[in-house]
């Protein structure tokens, strides 16, 4: 089968979209000719012209804001938040409008809004452009959250986004765009909500997403050699959440972990720490631990951006130690 | 007098009686126990009588926390307003919205909001998909003058400058951003001036003027409905009452201030034109008062006896 | 001992830090002669005059902003948002620049900002009048964040907010400004990352902060009556959080509960959840129970608010399960 | 030519020379292996060079992701800066920041943001520092022409408006939002008019004439400093390469721009009236060159030879 990149496999995701459904179109900042900061949308604006692929003002606000305006009159936007670290200039729009209208209206609007933005750490970006911050979005009633690890699960998931009659955060990760797998030509969608075991295992349950599934599995394959064998799951969605697929796992492995790139406090692996701990109580032999970036804004220095974040290595000591090893 | 029909001047009177008269008896029943807040627009129903005059009524209005008075002109239900705000199953919102969040998407009301300001980007946005879907439709942005203040004003109203959108921006300018004057938050005398940062239009009215308020509406959305839009109309007006209902209104202005307004009220003002220039009589007057006092007897019957929500509908039209 | 309210506790240690130190002022909206919202700094501008107790325009971001310019030419800001709400308005300012200035600059720069809100429902303000959203602030490194429980801690903490170097989100709970308690004329503080157990229990850990240590101790009250004893224990800063005294109770109750009024899903108490089982798993005999809000915006209704908010009754019932009655 | 002495003049050339300098030297590095982004200012040099031309050391500035000439024409250190460029512990924020977030406190510079507009509220509240301290101090805030659509703009310029504070708002107008010319986010073709929102001045002048610059952030300056702030001054220039390293700046702009833009350039055009004038040697402004790239050598140098910060250091500076 022929191989996509997770970038391309967006790309492909918005055209076949666009060409399905006039009404879904794309705003953002450097969208068009740019193509966006990673490229993703290159080449769109030839295919459908600037009325369906239209760059705005830097006024993340008001992206949001007038995403959630058309969608209200029938369109079904694509909004692009370059970087998730400036969803904040949008999050009133975005938590207080587009999570919460339909609910204050009584049910009397539909709200097919998608937030497309990226996220995460490891291109030495410092500060104000590396940051993960889905636990933000998930905790708040009305928006579904997506986290695809790789291109097949990013161009399913985000074809079922736009078709979503709800809004969508739709959080793509920046050292994934160049990760390629296997993308069949037909289309496919993926429901928003089940989540995929990317690895079976019967030692540990590793509960991650992201760019944290591709560090798992890595760890897995290592650990294999050691004889522990990592079941890695990936929830994909982390709103609404695939609990079973979670609890099911650490009911067979009596062990979990959890892997996330965002700052480790208050982070949502610690409400899927606290699920399993609540839910899965009676199964779990061993304390449920959490691979998570430090309690640290990410720092420019490469080094020390790798320190901060989750990596392999951390992976693997906290399965060793639930193992006892 | 303007070049206005006679069944216009009287439609727009009554809209301004339906709202004057919607507030007073919301006043009422929130003292005697209604939940939450309001925030009365009592002084200020001029302006949205005079824009909706003219609105189509596949037009779109979008309104804020003192939203009450767009959203009646735009020809909401007054018994389904009054059960929301008796927080009633039989409400807009099914009582999950309350006072600021009323909408009727059946009448093209997209709803109100509780963060001042965030209406105007979401404006913008519905003027977009109008054009988008070459709708001819045109649609109203009402906020107060504080609104200007805030980064969304700014965003939404650069938006629809830059594509040209069909939305013409209301400033319900009643000179208070809550308690404080506008001469502590801007610069400005005339917020119009506002527009100049947008390459735009911007129209100052008299807001206590209903007549002249339609006049420039009526030109204004004809504009935008040309695509010569957007446009920010500023109508300034006073609110008599406090800010709502928690707020006497006093520690921030004189009683003289709010008299010498009492004396420019709206309404009184176009009865005299409708009596002084014979398009109305006193006993039509007269009745239409006493129509919509009717009507409000029985919408507050309507909210009395509606069924509350069940509680459990609070999980309802959540989907993540 | 003379009793004050909490509003009054705020307004007394608002008034006595800025009497000690010229640099401390207010800013927000409407705080001058209508003294905020609800009350709480009515009257000092009588005694400040209007250079310390600034009316700003209604601009949440170039509040937080400007708090941040103020500080870092050495004034001490202290900030108000009216609701929790608005605060998404000014989020990027106070994560992107103020928790992370001092981080960003290598150290350079102090930032002793407080911004003071208020959160939380039970006044039928409706969903954007009504939310608790601490988590997303005790999510980002660099911030303090302060949720008193009563006027005395209220007092003693936001002095020492004041004080502190680095910035404090200060939450207060609307419906906490009436509730009064005994506070001593003398001057106190209450450092930062310290929790206190506002009842002692043997049976089960009550970790609650807020308005919900009310809900607690009433719940405890009724409670013993059965023969549960709850221990209650208030960390009252989210960030730092006292971990020794939630896992010390723990150690002696086996038994743990949290009580928050956010979205169960992604709230802090799911953070504390987490902490515990991770860290005191192998005291814990029974599974770690959340009491929380529903996962819905809050609604105007005041009896579905009450159906969607936590309450003694859940707690009740928690606490029986618990105890397997 | 203006009533400015001959020193002055000589020192706002060699401040632009060691703002190409550096960052030329920072590109060629950079090919060589640098962590991250950086965002060249080359071509509109004279900007920060005339601002900061007439600025005190104890004024502040507070500056972008764009900042290195910001941050050098007010004085910063050319090899803590190259430092940080190489995330070494010696650098402005001892690796932690990068290029985006220089600051020096010694020299006042505030610190620079990779969220486009968020210094403009910040700077209002140095200015607000500085007034109610009587501290006699200006605070810049410099910025691009797409930051003047963001909320944050139009806040942190109509704080500083009503409150009347000693900030000069001085927009780098290269005419492009990253890869969006002006016509497509504004009406406008005078970004200065958005000062007529808050009913402050607002100057533009040529961003590519040194001493045009320099004359205006005199006046606007010494008015700030007198109280009559704050004022808004858009530089018109342009940046001859790409957005940042990653961007061949070409799909938005054509080539013939470009080139037109070159021939501007603002370096030049110093080196030519100080030349006429006889104001400066041809040998004195050698050595001006030779000077700055001696001075970038060493910089280099130190930026190499200083150490990687330990990547414990990652958790200092944190507190809660
Ligand atoms: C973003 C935001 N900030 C603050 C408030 C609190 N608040 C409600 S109304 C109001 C004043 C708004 O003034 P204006 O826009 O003039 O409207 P008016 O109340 O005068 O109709 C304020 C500060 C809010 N609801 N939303
Ligand atoms: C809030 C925010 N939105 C978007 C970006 C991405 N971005 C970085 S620079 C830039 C363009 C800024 O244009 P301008 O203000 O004119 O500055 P210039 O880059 O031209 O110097 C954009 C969109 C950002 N860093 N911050
Ligand atoms: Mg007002
Ligand atoms: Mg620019």
């Amino acid at each position: 089968m022929r191989e996509l990149t997770y970038r391309e496999a967006i790309r492909e995701a918005l055209r076949e979209e666009m060409k399905r459904d006039p009404k879904v179109f794309l705003m953002g900042e450097e969208i068009a000719e740019y193509g966006g900061s990673y490229k993703v949308t290159l080449g769109l604006v030839d295919e459908f012209g600037h009325e369906r692929v239209r760059n705005t003002p830097l006024a993340e606000a008001s992206i949001a804001g007038a995403a959630l305006g058309a969608a209200l009159v029938g369109m079904r936007p694509v909004a692009e938040i370059m970087y998730i670290d400036f969803s904040f200039i949008a999050a009133d729009q975005i938590i207080n409008q587009i999570a919460k209208l339909r609910y204050m209206t009584g049910g009397m609007v539909k709200v097919p809004v998608v937030i497309r933005t990226q996220g995460g750490g490891g291109v030495a970006a410092g500060p104000h452009h590396s940051q993960s911050l889905e636990a933000i979005y998930a905790h708040i009633p009305g928006l579904f959250v997506v986290m695809p690890s790789n291109a097949y699960d990013a161009k399913g998931l985000l074809k079922s986004s736009i078709r979503e009659d709800n809004p969508v955060m739709f959080i793509e990760h920046k050292k994934l765009y160049g990760e390629a797998c296997e993308v069949p030509e037909e289309e496919y969608l993926i429901p928003l909500g089940k989540g995929e075991i990317k690895r079976p295992g019967k030692d540990i349950t590793v509960v991650a997403y992201s760019r944290c599934v591709l560090r798992a599995l890595n760890a897995a394959q290592d650990l294999a050699k050691e004889g522990i064998e990592l079941e890695v799951v990936d929830p994909r969605t982390l709103k609404p959440l695939d609990e079973d697929i979670i609890l099911s796992s650490v009911q067979k492995t009596g062990k979990a972990m959890v892997v996330y790139e965002a700052c480790r406090t208050g982070g949502f692996g610690a409400e899927i720490a606290a699920i399993i701990s609540e839910k899965a109580f009676d199964y779990l032999d061993a304390p449920i631990k959490r691979v998570a970036a430090l309690d640290s804004p990410v720092p420019f220095n490469p080094k020390m951006e790798d320190y901060v974040l989750p990596n392999e290595d951390n992976i693997k000591a906290a399965a060793r130690e639930l193992m006892g090893k | 007098m303007p070049e206005m029909d006679a069944a216009k001047l009287k439609e727009i009177y009554a809209t301004m009686v339906r709202i004057r008269f919607f507030e007073e008896r919301a006043i009422t029943e929130y003292r005697k126990g209604l939940p939450g807040f309001i925030h009365p627009s009592i002084g200020q129903e001029a302006i949205p009588a005079g824009v909706c005059a003219f609105l189509r009524e596949d037009d779109y209005i979008i309104t804020t926390h003192r939203g009450h008075g767009d959203i009646i002109a735009k020809g909401a239900r007054l018994d389904r307003m009054m059960a929301e705000l008796f927080a009633k199953e039989t409400g807009y919102c099914r009582g999950k919205g309350g006072s600021m969040h009323i909408a009727d998407v059946e009448r093209n009301i997209l709803g109100a909001t509780g963060i001042v300001g965030d209406g105007i980007p979401i404006a913008a946005g519905v003027g977009l998909g109008c054009k988008m879907q070459n709708l001819d439709r045109v649609v109203v942005a009402f906020f107060g003058d504080g609104a200007t203040n805030s980064g969304a004003f700014h965003e939404g109203v650069g938006l629809a400058a830059i594509w040209s959108l069909p939305v013409l921006f209301v400033c319900e300018n009643n000179q208070f951003q809550q308690s404080t004057p506008m001469r502590d938050y801007t610069r400005l005398t005339d917020l119009a001036d506002r527009a100049k940062a947008y390459g735009i239009p911007g129209i100052t009215v008299d807001g206590n003027d209903a007549i002249a308020v339609a006049e420039v509406a009526r030109e204004s959305i004809e504009k935008c409905r040309k695509g010569e839009g957007p446009i920010l109309v500023v109508g300034n007006t006073y609110r008599t009452v406090g800010h709502h209902m928690g707020d006497p209104g006093t520690s921030y202005r004189s009683k003289e201030e709010v008299e010498e307004w009492k004396k420019k009220d709206p309404i009184d003002r176009l009865r005299r034109q409708l009596l002084e220039n014979k398009i109305a009589t006193e006993a039509e007057i007269e009745e239409i008062h006493n129509a919509t006092l009717r009507e409000l007897d029985e919408a507050v019957k309507f909210a009395q006896e509606s069924p509350e929500p069940k509680v459990e509908e609070a999980l309802e039209d959540i989907y993540a």
